[in-house]
């Protein structure tokens, strides 16, 4: 046993705040992983992951999710794949490695990115200040992700319910993107 | 030297006769048959500048400046005014200097009112490590006897109040200014330059555009133009923005990308800043002009263009560059955006040379930093034209520096044009 | 008496009484008033100064083209400059005032200006104020610059807050008028999504200021009954009170949205919003502005255009005179004749230029045809006109229409060229508008509201079903077909009184025609030569005229005079509104380190690094100086040890079976063999062979390598890699993302550092120095298994380590560090203390990484391979780059070690005199030495490798400061690097 | 502007980093001949510098990391292709 312990902390320590028509609140118990799938290997990948997990590679800018919606892979780059998955251990690269024994190149992602999660029926009014992308519910269907940038911020945005949005931003401007939306909460409402 | 010289007596006694008696500016020329000693294509401020100081400086008066539309129409009639001589390296340093020194004796020289206005510069300061470069380049520029002066913030401060010191992400903590440098009325220097150089018999030619250029084994003879054939001894091209499409007529290509510069003016208003304020953690610069307006601009648009208009997020950048350090403008309205072609070079610095035609020189490369080059761009050009050798504080500006490995960066950005 | 030009009707809501003030004059008028509707209701006809002259002026539009109306609304810090009466919708409480005078409004000191005209023409001051030469600074300029300039700002700092926004659409319909409404109505039908925006805070554009019928129902209630149904439509986005200011680049369009008419005096939401438009197609639906025409003394108050009488007239419900005359070379202008005997008021005289038969009767009035204006009286306000055929008419508002210019400003902001249409009189849009734009109704100049209804309604519905939407089934509306004929007409000959064309910018004809007779022909060189159409109404109502008088006075035609070029924006916007939030400390995000917290809780000095902000030192209590502490940190971390927080070093894990092979590629030093397990340091060139980056890469496995890169350049480098991966050889099997927010990272360093470590590190792993020796790098656990990457690299020169923990545990990594090491007296230390090191060590940085500096330079010329190709080799092998006299970096020292040495001090001989030609180089970085205890500096000086032991003068002009210094290695401190190694 | 991703669909200008012309791509692989030092002078320094279509790498930085080729004119800005540089690159003969 080691004479000390590291604990751990969320970019935004839990933040969760209520609006009239809008919540914000921090996504912490989400993993993430970058799987890279090398070009000659890409169909074993998509073969193995079908077979470990029933998922297929999706679509670029869309995501495909499991029967019981704990894990959702994100396609943001041609030859990549991006996990995101229900987790909170230290171990996330290797927890997904196993899961879905395919030779793929794992690269854990989750403490690089903040998550703050927008929903409720005003949330698109909200984004519509910071966000380039068209977020017309016809447009950016359930489960479309995309990356972008908003207020200067590198950002993922990913659809995961009808008025619900998660933007993920690089872990250390977790706290300029909260003010963002903040101030667009404060500008709209 | 002028047959209607300008003065207070006079415009006073034009006023008293109906202003019946002013002549034109410049005399509008037509191609002579017989051709010339130098044709100068382009008639911005650099072409009608050297041919102003080619007849002036070296007597050769049989020359004609060609362009393509009406004189002034390049960037010398779209830029932000600005004049100093703060550069760092000393390939640009004594260039700019000698080019600040010919504006301070512009109007008399020229007996035009340019309104060449030394208001004073400054370079604000954010951190340690651009304090120290910004020395460097102060010691630069007192070692050319340019002149400069420190400020710390205090100073800053003092001087100009409406600065945001307070709340600023990128806190002011100190200024380099240069005192002498300023301001000047751009379109005035293109139609001064053309009244100077006309006076002296030089052709000015509006309208006309070079189409090709005439050249035999590996000698430029003339120029072909919407208005005919015309031959010269000698043809010295200085079209910066369209130096690409121009010295591609000669089959020549050249170390330069033409882009995109922005630049705005605001609604008049009555003066709050005396002197150019430049953002140093930003992309922002700004003045204000005699008429009142507050005239600024920021970096290029990035992308390689032709098309004399640029896009939002730069004019969006360069208002937040301002907003950040002068928070009072938020209520000032910009009320005119427009977008010159700049001829980026490969390291942010010009050329002025001799080309692999023989007797085709070509002058250009100036990325934004054409206006204030100005005089010293003409006087040089000239000398090269008229002399076959550059003069000393051009001597830099060569065409193959790139094949040598002598480049003139001053950014340090490297051979990416639209980063310097 | 109050609004005693008010009458009956309109689009005013009489139940809502606001209170404004003029001039200090407190005033009432309604919701629905616009402040110039306002003025005019309250009898208010002098409400400012032109800009050169100081004349006299009235309202003279009803319209966002308004020349004259210009003032400062609010009062303090909230005081607008220059703002338009007229586009200004009344809230109560506004307060305005007259501008650009000195003394009272009706008794301007300036207009002294108005009577030395004569010499204040076109162009004067390139004439004069050259002499004596001084004297232009000192006293001419400041005297221009003082009487020049219209509004005043504030100087303080903008209350208000601006914020941005976008939108998507299939279909945007720029203005609400007539032909706007139609298409937006035909297009929503279709199914496509629609933007409809316009710039009044009440959409129906002239429909709410004429008396037409359409589908039966007056215009304005046709287009109230319009606007609800579309607001109804989920596909339509109404956008009132937002002016669409330019055209970009593939259907982006901006718009400015005003702060909503019921929070006006509200100052907590955004002044304004700045809408980015992205849209497939656009429809321009703006409509035309009417111009004036040329007569002598045409700009005294109570001149106004014909349609802006009938707007305040119709709309606002203001009759704007007693005794109104109309003066018009087309038949639109009788309108306002027609319009005023309808709301029983009787017209004194109808003014036609055309000798035709009278257009329409009108009781009462003197019908004058074939006959011009030729002069007016009436300083302060209109009080009669003189008329070519002798009479003169007592009046005192006279409404003149010179026709019509379709507004095609945004079909020529991608450079499009107008054409002239004889049949209006008028500019047209160009076949070529911007990709994407068609345009309908009077805008386009099809100027019969009947057929701009229909084009409306069908351009809304084809451009529907050129994307693909069915088309709409509906009809478009009806109304009655009224004839539109004009005869151009541009000036009337006014002898020695002046006529204005530029009401603003005091350009009258004789200035236009003084510039053409000192060779100013272009109609480019005319605006800049004379200031015409540069005023804040951009020439809106001015333009045209003075092309007009231009071909006349040139005998050309008005195609071959041409416009000047039509630019964004379409009206001013305010730059507070462009920045929208990014001012303060929003003008760029920030960025938080791991230690950040904890450091603050320290009350640690933070400095901004790009984005980030960093520790840059941790003063203790007591400590007065930045240079205590520093001092403090860099002995403490020498003699024991001390923690940097380095996370924001770029960090890249790189993985795939040809990651040797690449990084061999774009290092400039041997890549190709590094262990599993080993760290090595790598110099990155740019192409060009200077230098650009450099930092470690260590090989944690076979397949997977992590490297550093500079803070400063940790995007840039990636950025790169991928250009190099992905265009030089896409076939490489090389995988790579940033992992630089994935760890946080500390410099643990100073000869306790592995002690330290040691009680952290879990017992299976072995950092002892012969398991772990001098730049070994392995992945680890701390603290019961927590998953750590340990690299032994160092920047101070000290035994040192650097440890990197997921970020989740960075802040408590800190504490633990902080408590672990309480034994051995640990600190941490900032940016300062790490650049002391570096400096001590002569290790290259950033001011020595600068752009300008090769390999070679910084003396690193023998890493460089010359048994491979890598980026920047064979350029970094140029003659010039390789010359012996190049500045080289070496070390300095005084030589008097109490003398002060600044970085930024140029290097010169002993006895040189300071000139460019003398200048040997300059000292890059410099810092006080707490070890050596005196000052040192690294830099640049010509030949200076082989210069060691040679003595220069540095010399600082700026700050006054000249000392005699050696030239001596850069590495200051344990050159033979055995402290590394222990 | 608009940029129409190949794989991504239209983005805005402001998500991308610009380059210059895809003359970058053809980097000499010369470098032990003579040749080399002109080679790679013109490589990185000489351009055609078009007024109409030209061929230009841009960085989806803010997007998924991709190099792309775009095929835009310089007078109008009109873009009327846009690929994904490694593609381009090995259609170039590139490789490893």
């Amino acid at each position: 046993m080691s004479d000390y312990e590291l604990i751990k902390e969320s970019p935004l320590g839990g933040a969760e705040h209520e609006f009239d028509g809008v919540t914000v609140a921090e996504v912490t118990d989400q993993s993430l992983v970058m799987v890279a799938l090398p070009k000659d290997r890409a169909e074993d990948i998509e073969s193995a992951i079908a077979e470990s997990c029933g998922l297929s590679i999706p679509a670029m800018g869309q995501s495909t999710r499991s029967t019981d919606a704990s894990l959702t892979l994100w396609r943001l780059q041609k030859n990549q794949v991006l996990a995101y998955f229900s987790y909170e251990g230290d171990d996330a690269e290797a927890n997904l490695a196993e899961r879905f024994n395919a030779p793929a190149y794992y690269t854990d992602q989750s403490d690089t990115w903040g998550m703050i999660r927008v929903s409720g029926e005003r949330s698109r009014d909200v984004l519509e200040r910071i966000c380039p992308i068209d977020l017309d519910p016809n447009v950016f269907t359930l489960g479309s992700v995309s990356r972008t940038v908003m207020e200067h911020i590198g950002t993922i945005i990913f659809r995961d319910g009808d008025d619900s949005y998660v933007l993920l931003t690089m872990r250390s401007f977790s706290r300029s993107m909260l003010h963002a939306i903040e101030v667009s909460v404060k500008n709209v409402l | 030297m002028s047959k209607t010289r300008y003065s207070a007596f006079r415009v006073l006694k034009e006023a008293l006769t109906g202003h019946k008696g002013w002549e034109p500016t410049w005399r509008d020329a037509e191609p002579k048959t017989d051709g010339y000693d130098v044709i100068i294509v382009g008639g911005g401020g650099h072409g009608l500048a050297t041919a102003y100081y080619l007849a002036k400086n070296h007597g050769i008066t049989n020359v004609a400046v060609l362009e393509r539309g009406w004189i002034g129409s390049g960037n010398v009639g779209r830029n932000t005014t600005i004049i100093r001589s703060n550069y760092l390296l000393p390939g640009n340093e004594p260039f700019y200097e000698l080019s600040m020194q010919l504006w301070e004796n512009l109007e008399q020289d020229l007996n035009y009112n340019a309104m060449v206005s030394q208001r004073g510069i400054m370079n604000l300061i954010h951190s340690d490590a651009q304090r120290d470069a910004f020395i460097r380049r102060g010691n630069a520029m007192l070692f050319a006897d340019a002149g400069c002066e420190y400020l710390e913030a205090k100073e800053v401060k003092e001087r100009y109040p409406f600065l945001d010191m307070d709340n600023a992400r990128f806190p002011i903590k100190a200024a380099l200014a240069q005192p002498r440098g300023g301001t000047v009325r751009h379109d005035a220097v293109a139609w001064g330059y053309a009244r100077g150089a006309s006076d002296l018999g030089v052709d000015i030619i509006q309208n006309c555009e070079v189409t090709g250029f005439n050249i035999e084994n590996g000698k430029c003879l003339g120029v072909q133009t919407t208005k005919g054939d015309i031959k010269a001894n000698r043809v010295g091209v200085c079209v910066a923005g369209s130096s690409g499409r121009v010295m591609a007529k000669a089959g020549i290509k050249l170390p330069i990308e033409s882009h995109v510069l922005q630049a705005f003016v605001t609604e008049g208003l009555k003066p709050v800043m005396d002197n150019v304020i430049t953002f140093g953690a930003g992309h922002f610069y700004c003045s204000q002009s005699d008429k009142g307006g507050l005239v600024f601009g920021g970096d290029i648009d990035s992308y390689n263009s032709y098309a004399q208009r640029g896009n939002l997020p730069v004019v969006e950048d360069v208002c937040s560059g301002g907003m950040a350090i002068m928070p009072m403008i938020g209520r000032a309205r910009l009320l005119r955006m427009w977008g010159g072609i700049m001829d980026m070079s490969m390291d942010g610095s010009p050329f002025i040379d001799s080309t692999e035609v023989k007797e085709l020189f070509f002058n250009g490369g100036w990325c934004y930093g054409g206006f204030k080059a100005t005089p010293a761009s003409g006087y040089c050009y000239a000398h090269l034209l008229a002399t076959d050798t550059s003069h000393e504080v051009a001597n830099a500006y060569r065409l193959d520096r790139f094949r040598r490995g002598a480049m003139i960066d001053e950014k340090g950005v490297g051979p990416q044009p639209n980063l310097h | 008496m109050s609004q005693i030009n008010r009458i009956d009707g309109g689009l005013i809501d009489r139940e809502k009484v606001l209170n404004f003030t003029f001039n200090g004059q407190i005033l009432k008028g309604y919701e629905g008033d616009t402040l110039a509707s306002a003025l005019l209701a309250n009898n208010k006809h002098l409400i400012g100064r032109s800009f050169k002259y100081h004349r006299p002026r009235g309202i003279v539009t009803a319209g966002s083209e308004e020349p004259n109306a210009i003032m400062e609304i609010g009062n303090g810090a909230y005081k607008e400059p220059n703002t338009r009466a007229t586009v200004t919708q009344l809230y109560n409480g506004l307060e305005a005032n007259s501008q650009n005078h000195r003394g009272p409004l009706s008794f301007d000191f300036m207009a002294i200006t108005d009577f030395l005209s004569p010499l204040l023409g076109a162009g004067f001051y390139y004439k004069t104020f050259m002499w004596p030469k001084a004297f232009w600074e000192k006293f001419y300029e400041p005297a221009i610059r003082k009487s020049a300039g219209l509004g005043t700002l504030s100087t303080e700092t903008d209350p208000d807050t601006y914020d941005k926004g976008f939108r998507h659409c299939d279909i945007l319909i720029i203005g609400a008028g007539a032909s706007g409404l139609s298409a937006a109505l035909s297009a929503a039908e279709s199914g496509a999504k629609i933007i409809l925006a316009d710039e009044d805070f009440l959409m129906g554009g002239r429909l709410n200021s004429e008396t037409n019928e359409i589908d039966g129902l007056a215009g304005s209630e046709w287009a109230k009954k319009t606007v609800a149904k579309l607001s109804a439509m989920e596909n339509v986005t109404l956008m009132s009170d937002t002016t669409v200011f330019g055209a970009y680049d593939h259907g982006i369009y901006g718009a400015i949205e005003n702060r909503a008419s019921e929070a006006r005096e509200d100052n907590d939401k955004p002044r304004q919003v700045n809408w980015r438009i992205y849209t497939k197609r656009t429809i321009l639906c703006a409509g035309a502005t009417e111009r004036l025409i040329a007569f002598g003394n045409n700009d005294r108050p109570g001149i106004m255009l014909a349609s802006a009488v009938r707007a305040y007239l119709n709309r606002f419900s203001v009759v704007p005179g007693q005794r109104i005359s109309v003066y018009t070379n087309n038949d639109d202008g009788w309108k306002t004749a027609k319009d005023l005997n309808a709301k029983g008021f009787r017209v004194v005289a109808v003014i036609d230029s055309r000798s035709i038969s009278p257009v329409m009767r009108v009781p009462g009035a003197e019908i004058c045809m074939g006959t011009d204006v030729i002069d007016t009286k009436g300083r302060r306000a209109l009080k009669s006109i003189q008329l070519s055929n002798g009479k003169t008419i007592e009046t005192d508002t006279l409404a003149v229409s010179g026709g019509w210019n379709p507004n095609l400003h945004f079909t020529c902001h991608h450079r499009g060229i107008p054409k002239w249409n004889e049949e209006i009189a008028s500019f047209v849009p160009d076949s070529a508008p911007p990709v994407g734009m068609s345009v309908a109704g009077r805008a386009k100049g099809t100027m019969v509201l009947a057929d701009a209804i229909i084009e409306g309604h069908n351009q809304g519905s084809s451009v529907a079903l050129e994307l693909g939407y069915k088309a709409s089934e509906s009809k478009p509306a009806t109304t009655s077909v009224v004839a539109y004929n004009i005869s151009a007409h541009w000036g009337v000959p006014s002898g020695k009184n002046r006529a204005w064309v530029d009401f603003q910018n005091d350009v009258t004809v004789k200035d236009i025609k003084l510039a053409n007779q000192e060779g100013f022909k272009s109609v480019e060189h005319v605006k800049r030569y004379t200031t015409l159409g540069m005023a804040t109404d951009q020439g809106k109502t001015a333009n045209v005229l003075a092309i007009g008088i231009m071909a006349e006075s040139m005998g050309q035609t008005m195609e071959d005079t041409g416009t000047t070029i039509f630019r964004p924006p379409y009206v001013p916007v305010a730059i507070g509104a462009f920045a929208g939030r990014r001012r303060g400390m929003e003008f760029y995000p920030t960025r938080y380190t791991p230690s950040h917290d904890w450091s603050a809780e320290q009350n640690a000095v933070f400095v901004e690094v790009g984005m980030w902000y960093r520790s840059q030192w941790f003063p203790l209590p007591g400590e007065t100086h930045w240079r205590q502490s520093v001092d403090r940190e860099v002995r403490q971390t020498r003699s024991s040890v001390g923690i940097c927080d380095v996370t924001t070093l770029g960090k890249i894990d790189i993985k795939g079976e040809d990651v040797s092979e690449f990084l061999n590629k774009v290092y400039a030093n041997a890549f190709a063999k590094v262990p599993v397990g080993k760290t090595r340091y790598g110099l990155m060139l740019r192409e060009d062979g200077i230098a650009m980056d450099d930092g470690t890469t260590a090989r944690l496995s076979e397949n997977h390598f992590v490297m550093t890169t500079t803070t400063a350049n940790a995007v840039s480098v990636y950025r790169h890699l991928q250009f190099c991966h992905q265009c030089l050889w896409p076939d490489l099997d090389v995988h790579m993302i940033s992992v630089t927010e994935q760890y946080a990272q500390y410099a643990v360093a100073g000869p306790n550092s592995r002690k330290l470590l040691e009680k952290i590190v879990d017992p299976e792993c072995d950092i002892s120095n012969e398991a772990f020796p001098y730049m070994a790098a392995g992945e680890i656990t701390v603290c019961g298994g927590v998953p750590a990457r340990l690299f032994r690299i160092s920047f101070s020169g000290e035994l040192a380590y650097e440890i990197a923990v997921p970020t989740r545990y960075g802040d408590s990594l800190m504490r633990v560090l902080m408590e672990a090491g309480e034994e051995f007296s640990v600190i941490p230390y900032g940016t300062e203390a790490l650049g002391v090191m570096r400096i001590e060590k002569g290790h290259a940085a950033g001011p020595e990484l600068n752009g300008q500096t090769s390999a070679y330079d910084l003396g690193m010329g023998g890493m460089i391979s010359g048994k491979k190709d890598f980026i920047g080799y064979t350029l970094g092998l140029r003659e010039e780059l390789q010359r012996d006299d190049r500045m080289q970096m070496v070390g300095f020292k005084p030589v008097n070690p109490n003398d002060l040495l600044l970085a930024g001090s140029h290097l010169l001989g002993l006895r040189d005199k300071a000139t460019t030609e003398n200048d040997q180089g300059w000292i890059s970085s410099c810092i006080y030495s707490p070890i050596l205890g005196h000052y040192i500096g690294i830099g640049f000086i010509k030949s200076g490798h082989s210069r060691k032991g040679e003595n220069v003068r540095a010399v600082d002009l700026v700050r006054g400061n000249d000392v005699e210094v050696e030239i001596c290695s850069p590495h200051f401190f344990d050159p033979e690097g055995e402290r590394l190694r222990v | 502007m608009i940029i129409d991703h190949p794989l991504l669909g239209p983005r805005d200008s402001e998500e991308f980093v610009y380059l210059g012309s895809t003359d970058l791509i053809d980097r000499p692989t010369n470098w032990e001949s003579s040749a080399a030092a002109e080679d790679f002078h013109q490589y990185q320094y000489i351009r055609e510098n078009i007024a109409g279509d030209i061929q230009e790498l841009w960085y989806h930085e803010q997007g998924d990391q991709s190099w792309l080729v775009v095929t835009r004119n310089t007078l109008t800005h009109e873009i009327s292709n846009v690929e994904l540089a490694e593609d381009f690159s090995r259609a170039k003969g590139r490789g490893k």
